[in-house]
């Protein structure tokens, strides 16, 4: 808390009361009265002005007290740089492969042969009929996940479309209640309510699982605006793929986010294809990481097949938006393995382009070479962590089958936060 | 009790519960320096800011998302559409992020959020800036809609849906904006979900909502000097209707007509016959009848257009033939 | 007579039109290279080409005002919904621009289009994929609503929509997809507007359209060995409704039952008692009833799902309690 | 038409049937028999096949038939150019204001000056309460519609939003038919049942006349699109504001534009305001004319202020899009100077801003200047054509407002295309 000497001190900084209730009025266009700024002398000043004295003060290249800044924000959060500066952007390069930790480097092994293992069972039990509707997997996209949720917070917001089970389980979802929910089960996350395309996770701070193409942009943009609001220091990673990029909402987005200086990362997880049409028959403009640039927004491609190009940027694109730059867009070029979604024969290219992709780029693959050439890990030590996962996976797909399907008696509840008639 | 226009009584329930919970922010085009479209958020900047009181750009379905992902991270939005007609652009957004959410996520997150703005047909502004979208909100789980008549209960109804947990609609008149009205001093709420007897009679029910409570009222005061004694029903809440008001008043009267200014087909007024048929059908004395707005996109032209929107004399002839 | 699925008769349909008529084109995603989502555009695009057969990016507001557009150009756009829940983002170009700008300009400019896709629920892929948009549209005028059941229907309703100079909102079931039904081998259209009374009878009256049908049928079987004899009238159009048929047919039975899929409040069936109790009150020897989704979003779980959606069971035993 | 020996030779000139039914096959992503292209060499080529064909042609570096290409385009329209070419767009740079003859300029301010005393009294009769509803005056921005209309067709299509009058005017649409439509005559253009918002004229290719923000851009797109797939030259000139220049539909609309080498000029009015917010609280980059860059339109800014301006930026533009090369951007830098709507008292900017423009910027004082310092008209000629417009004006409006109100029969005609049940 600030002390009553610091406010008079701010107070008089800034010209004393008149004056600076006439500025503020200009500067907020909202029209104050003096005598309301005297009494802030007093009565201290009130956090919604907070952020408009900063600006000001920053202006007038007076000092800003200890404690007058909302924490884990810095001054940038409050500095005007409205054109894309480029430049700046630079000044964020300072991560290196070499600072990350072996540690690190086996969780990123671990974290990705964890989602493919979860993925292909869930994708057996979907061939056994255990798992209905429609189903998206998540295979060949690990990396990116994994390489973005190590340069996060749990306190961060992630948000995504359909394609959600691996960002589930990257932010801690239980696996055992997601198996649950795919297969229906009154055990599972939404009780069986949402399935495979609608699940949620907020103490995790996970908000879905959308279904609706693109819809996830703004809303992730509204968890951005919420921190802002409150004066939390946590950002929002919103993902979506290189068909939903076309969405119009997502460009409304790229504009709210950029005018009011959001603190959210767009992660576009561009995997070639949306459904059956390819980023070249979808977008004129294919380098969607540039799409912001008219909004002031920067943005840049990574390898999203190498977690550590996807951690290394991660790190960047966080320094950058918790530091108060605003948004910032980074383009996830990735694959998919499988077929957009469980029903889907993926006539729209051909087996050897995904035999190339799954031989040459596979995330796994290489975090196994690297540990391996690192000598962190070797061969056996490998093979025993994917034992272990399997085994681990199996149980619980074993446990969430004998659990008991949806209780009908919640058919009528969570339609409305009270007893619902029917 | 004070008199004050119906849209200064949505402003005061804004400003009341922006006032007691700091999370409750406005948002939508013009709200804050323009001071609303329809003026109905005047003051409000300069007594919350440009923090609480937010413009937009003309991006309805980005500002509505917005909005519910601004309501996960723990705000309570208020979102003003400038008039309901362009929330179409946002339906997606109210539909299928904000009603399903909570049920979809099996009661983990819900969304507290009001959608808001004037709705309905005003004077001569064609049909792309007259749709009524109350049926269409009706049909669906997951919403509460309010549609309130006066001053009192545009008030009350806005204090509770800001404080309702779930996502409400919000459905206001612009031509009710400056009408007059009593409102308590006392700082009180109204329950979503009950209906208001407007005046009792013993005849014949007309339930009606918004502005028809006005052409409905006016129609039993003609129906009076008929010897006829009507009983008029404000709905106030669309969903969940008050049955229960509705029935009671019907197998007291035995007869029904439905008042809505939107159209017909699939509307509020086929809704509450078809609960009534269903629940009362033996005391019905004649058949349920409805009026709603003409079968027509609503035309510009004065003398078209009134003919679109029933009055108190449609009504008045509705009900009359009942006998 | 040949026997086809719904969904080639679908097919079948465009083609043929597309053969007779250059200026008719299919547009929406998925429909060219990948032959359509549910593969009901199977063929077109080696006989088209992809001038005719048009790949959309994931932009529904944008394709669907692109349609609008073209078909004031001179074409007459076929617009695929990959599902009708997408459509909720392209609603403002259905509603605004699509059917209200003939009256707007005073009957200068007509649109001619067909918005089609499957719409309603399917198997267990939850609510933001299983909405059922009929009540929706059926409150607005400037649109026609179509929603067959069977393939000759299918057929014959659709050659008619795209011939329509007005837009037509064409509601597909993806579960009737597969379903095998007679289709003639002639050249032959269904007029937009009449319903058809699939099953005769004498006791009631069960409306249904779209997959609804199928369950209402079984229903009546159910009905005949307790000696109830059903009249099972196929809608096949939502607007406008084919009220005399259904009126002659209750003032026959002097019972009615309505079934959807979609949810109850202020849907189909209300439309439809309300139009009936108007109509043929005298002649009604119990209230009419309805039956329709339960009034929730629909859920994943396939044992909840099908707790959700009418089936013969609950038609059988809603009617027999009418006796 | 094509005779059926260029029928041969073309084919032939593509390596005969097998390969051109192989090449055609892969090139169209459509399956084609051989048969069926040999057959063509009797029957002739199908119109839908042309466009490939001469694409094919063209990368073979054959030579294209006369009457092969559809009458208005160019080969410009089959070329695949789909990166960027700013440079490009350079040379579409001849145009010269001393190219302008003195009629144009002459009509220029005559024109204007229509539009201008046109809504200074609609602006009185509005006041009078002869009109009612909303109603959106253009004083101020008539360089824009006059120069851009003077650069295109009665061939080619254009759309607006809800301020259409001086568009429909420009077009050639009745004013006296304007006029009654305002007042909700029978005699109005749309019989009284759109006002001031929705007007068509569908003789002049005028398309509306939009009330809803935005929806007239992806509309303006589809009159592109129908052009296209006619083979017609026509092009679709779609003008929206700069509050609507924020809209997602906007960029869906930019992206298919471009994807499908759309024949469209996207003309942004950039007015400074969208009702009461000024550009710079609503769009994050205000230079609305690079809004398109990333999906490969190219865009220029013009002063909307100049007839002259907006006429030669126009003919490049229109010259940019005949040829073949798709969409293009025009933001024209203009100024209202009424509120938004009649009904709106204008608090968010200054009397002196507004005052200023008109005195320092008025598109018909600028114009004449002009002619009276070129000498092509006296003073008093000018004075002499406003007193004729002025008079000219007023007998409409006095013959609008004596003619009928509209018909009530008219009530339940036009919802649809045929007799209509109540
Ligand atoms: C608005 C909307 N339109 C269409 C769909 C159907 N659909 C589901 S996923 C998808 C493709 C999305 O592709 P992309 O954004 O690249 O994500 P990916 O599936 O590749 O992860 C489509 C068209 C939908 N769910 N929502
Ligand atoms: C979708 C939608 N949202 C809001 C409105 C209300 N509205 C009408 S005009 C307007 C401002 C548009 O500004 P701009 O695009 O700059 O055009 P200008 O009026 O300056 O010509 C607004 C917000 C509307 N008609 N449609
Ligand atoms: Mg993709
Ligand atoms: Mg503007």
């Amino acid at each position: 808390m600030l002390k009553d000497k610091d406010y008079s001190n701010i107070i008089d900084e800034l010209g004393g009361g008149r004056l600076l209730a006439k500025n503020l009025s200009k500067f907020t266009n909202i029209v104050l009265n003096e005598k309301t700024v005297y009494s802030w002398k007093q009565q201290g000043i009130p956090d919604r002005w907070k952020p408009s004295i900063i600006k000001l003060l920053l202006k007038a290249g007076g000092t800003i007290p200890q404690g007058f800044i909302p924490p884990g924000m810095s001054v940038n959060n409050f500095q005007d740089n409205s054109s894309l500066n480029t430049e700046l952007l630079e000044k964020y390069d300072n991560f290196n492969e070499n600072d990350i930790s072996n540690k690190t480097l086996e969780s990123f092994y671990e974290k990705m042969l964890y989602l493919r293992r979860f993925e292909e069972r869930v994708g057996q039990l979907y061939g056994l009929g255990l798992i209905g509707g429609f189903c998206h997997l998540y295979i060949g996209q690990e990396a990116v996940s994994v390489g973005m949720e190590a340069a996060i917070n749990k306190d961060d917001n992630v948000i995504t479309g359909y394609r959600c089970h691996a960002h589930l389980l990257s932010r801690g979802a239980s696996p055992y209640k997601l198996l649950c929910e795919l297969m229906g089960k009154g055990d599972g996350i939404s009780k069986g309510k949402g399935g495979s395309m609608h699940m949620f996770d907020p103490k995790n701070n996970f908000w879905g699982g959308h279904g609706i193409v693109g819809a996830q942009v703004p809303i992730g943009t509204g968890l951005a605006f919420a921190s802002k609001y409150l004066n939390k220091p946590s950002l929002s990673l919103t993902y979506f793929g290189d068909g939903a990029a076309n969405q119009g909402q997502v460009y409304e987005s790229y504009n709210m986010a950029s005018l009011w200086k959001l603190p959210i990362i767009f992660c576009i997880e561009n995997n070639q294809y949306g459904m059956g049409t390819s980023i070249k028959r979808a977008s004129a403009g294919t380098d969607l990481s540039k799409h912001g640039e008219s909004f002031g927004i920067p943005g840049f491609a990574v390898n999203g097949m190498n977690p550590i190009s996807v951690y290394l940027a991660a790190q960047k694109a966080v320094k950058w938006v918790r530091e108060g730059n605003g948004p910032i867009i980074l383009e996830m070029k990735t694959y998919r393995y499988r077929g957009h979604s469980m029903s889907d024969p993926a006539k729209y290219r051909t087996r050897e382009e995904v035999q190339k992709m799954r031989e040459e780029q596979d995330p796994i693959e290489f975090m196994k070479k690297k540990l391996v050439d690192k000598k962190i890990y070797s061969s056996k030590k490998l093979q025993s962590i994917d034992d272990k996962i399997r085994s681990e996976i199996s149980n619980l797909a074993e446990k969430a089958i004998n659990s008991n399907p949806s209780n009908e008696d919640d058919l009528y509840t969570d339609v409305l936060c009270e007893d619902y008639d029917e | 009790m004070s008199k004050f226009p119906v849209r200064s009584a949505i402003r005061d329930a804004m400003a009341e519960e922006m006032r007691s919970n700091p999370n409750v922010f406005l948002i939508g085009e013009e709200v804050g320096e323009y001071e609303g479209a329809y003026k109905v958020s005047q003051g409000l900047i300069s007594e919350f800011g440009n923090q609480r009181i937010v413009d937009t750009p003309i991006t309805e379905a980005g500002f509505t998302g917005l909005a519910v992902g601004a309501s996960m991270g723990g705000l309570r939005p208020i979102v003003e559409f400038m008039t309901w007609n362009f929330a179409f652009q946002a339906i997606d957004q109210i539909i299928n992020s904000a009603a399903k959410t909570y049920y979809m996520s099996g009661g983990l997150v819900n969304i507290p959020i009001v959608f808001r703005g004037p709705n309905g047909s005003a004077l001569q502004v064609a049909a792309q800036h007259s749709h009524d979208l109350s049926a269409l909100f009706t049909n669906i789980p997951g919403l509460k809609v309010v549609a309130p008549y006066d001053s009192a209960d545009a008030k009350g109804l806005l204090k509770s849906a800001i404080r309702d947990p779930n996502p409400v609609i919000f459905l206001e008149n612009e031509l009710l904006y400056n009408e007059v009205f009593e409102v308590p001093e006392i700082d009180y709420s109204i329950p979503i979900g009950s209906a208001n007897i407007k005046k009792s009679g013993s005849d014949i029910t007309i339930t009606s909502f918004s502005r028809g409570v006005h052409a409905a009222l006016k129609a039993a005061e003609l129906l009076e000097k008929e010897n006829i004694s009507a009983e008029v029903i404000d709905l106030r809440t669309l969903r969940p209707l008050d049955t229960n008001t509705i029935i009671k008043s019907v197998k007291k009267t035995n007869r029904l007509v439905s008042v809505e200014e939107g159209w017909m087909s699939s509307g509020i007024g086929a809704e509450i016959i078809s609960e009534v048929t269903s629940k009362a059908f033996d005391y019905l004395d004649a058949p349920p009848e409805r009026i709603a707005a003409l079968n027509v996109p609503l035309p510009y032209a004065s003398n078209l257009e009134k003919l679109c929107i029933p009055d108190q004399d449609n009504i008045f002839k509705l009900c009359r033939r009942l006998f």
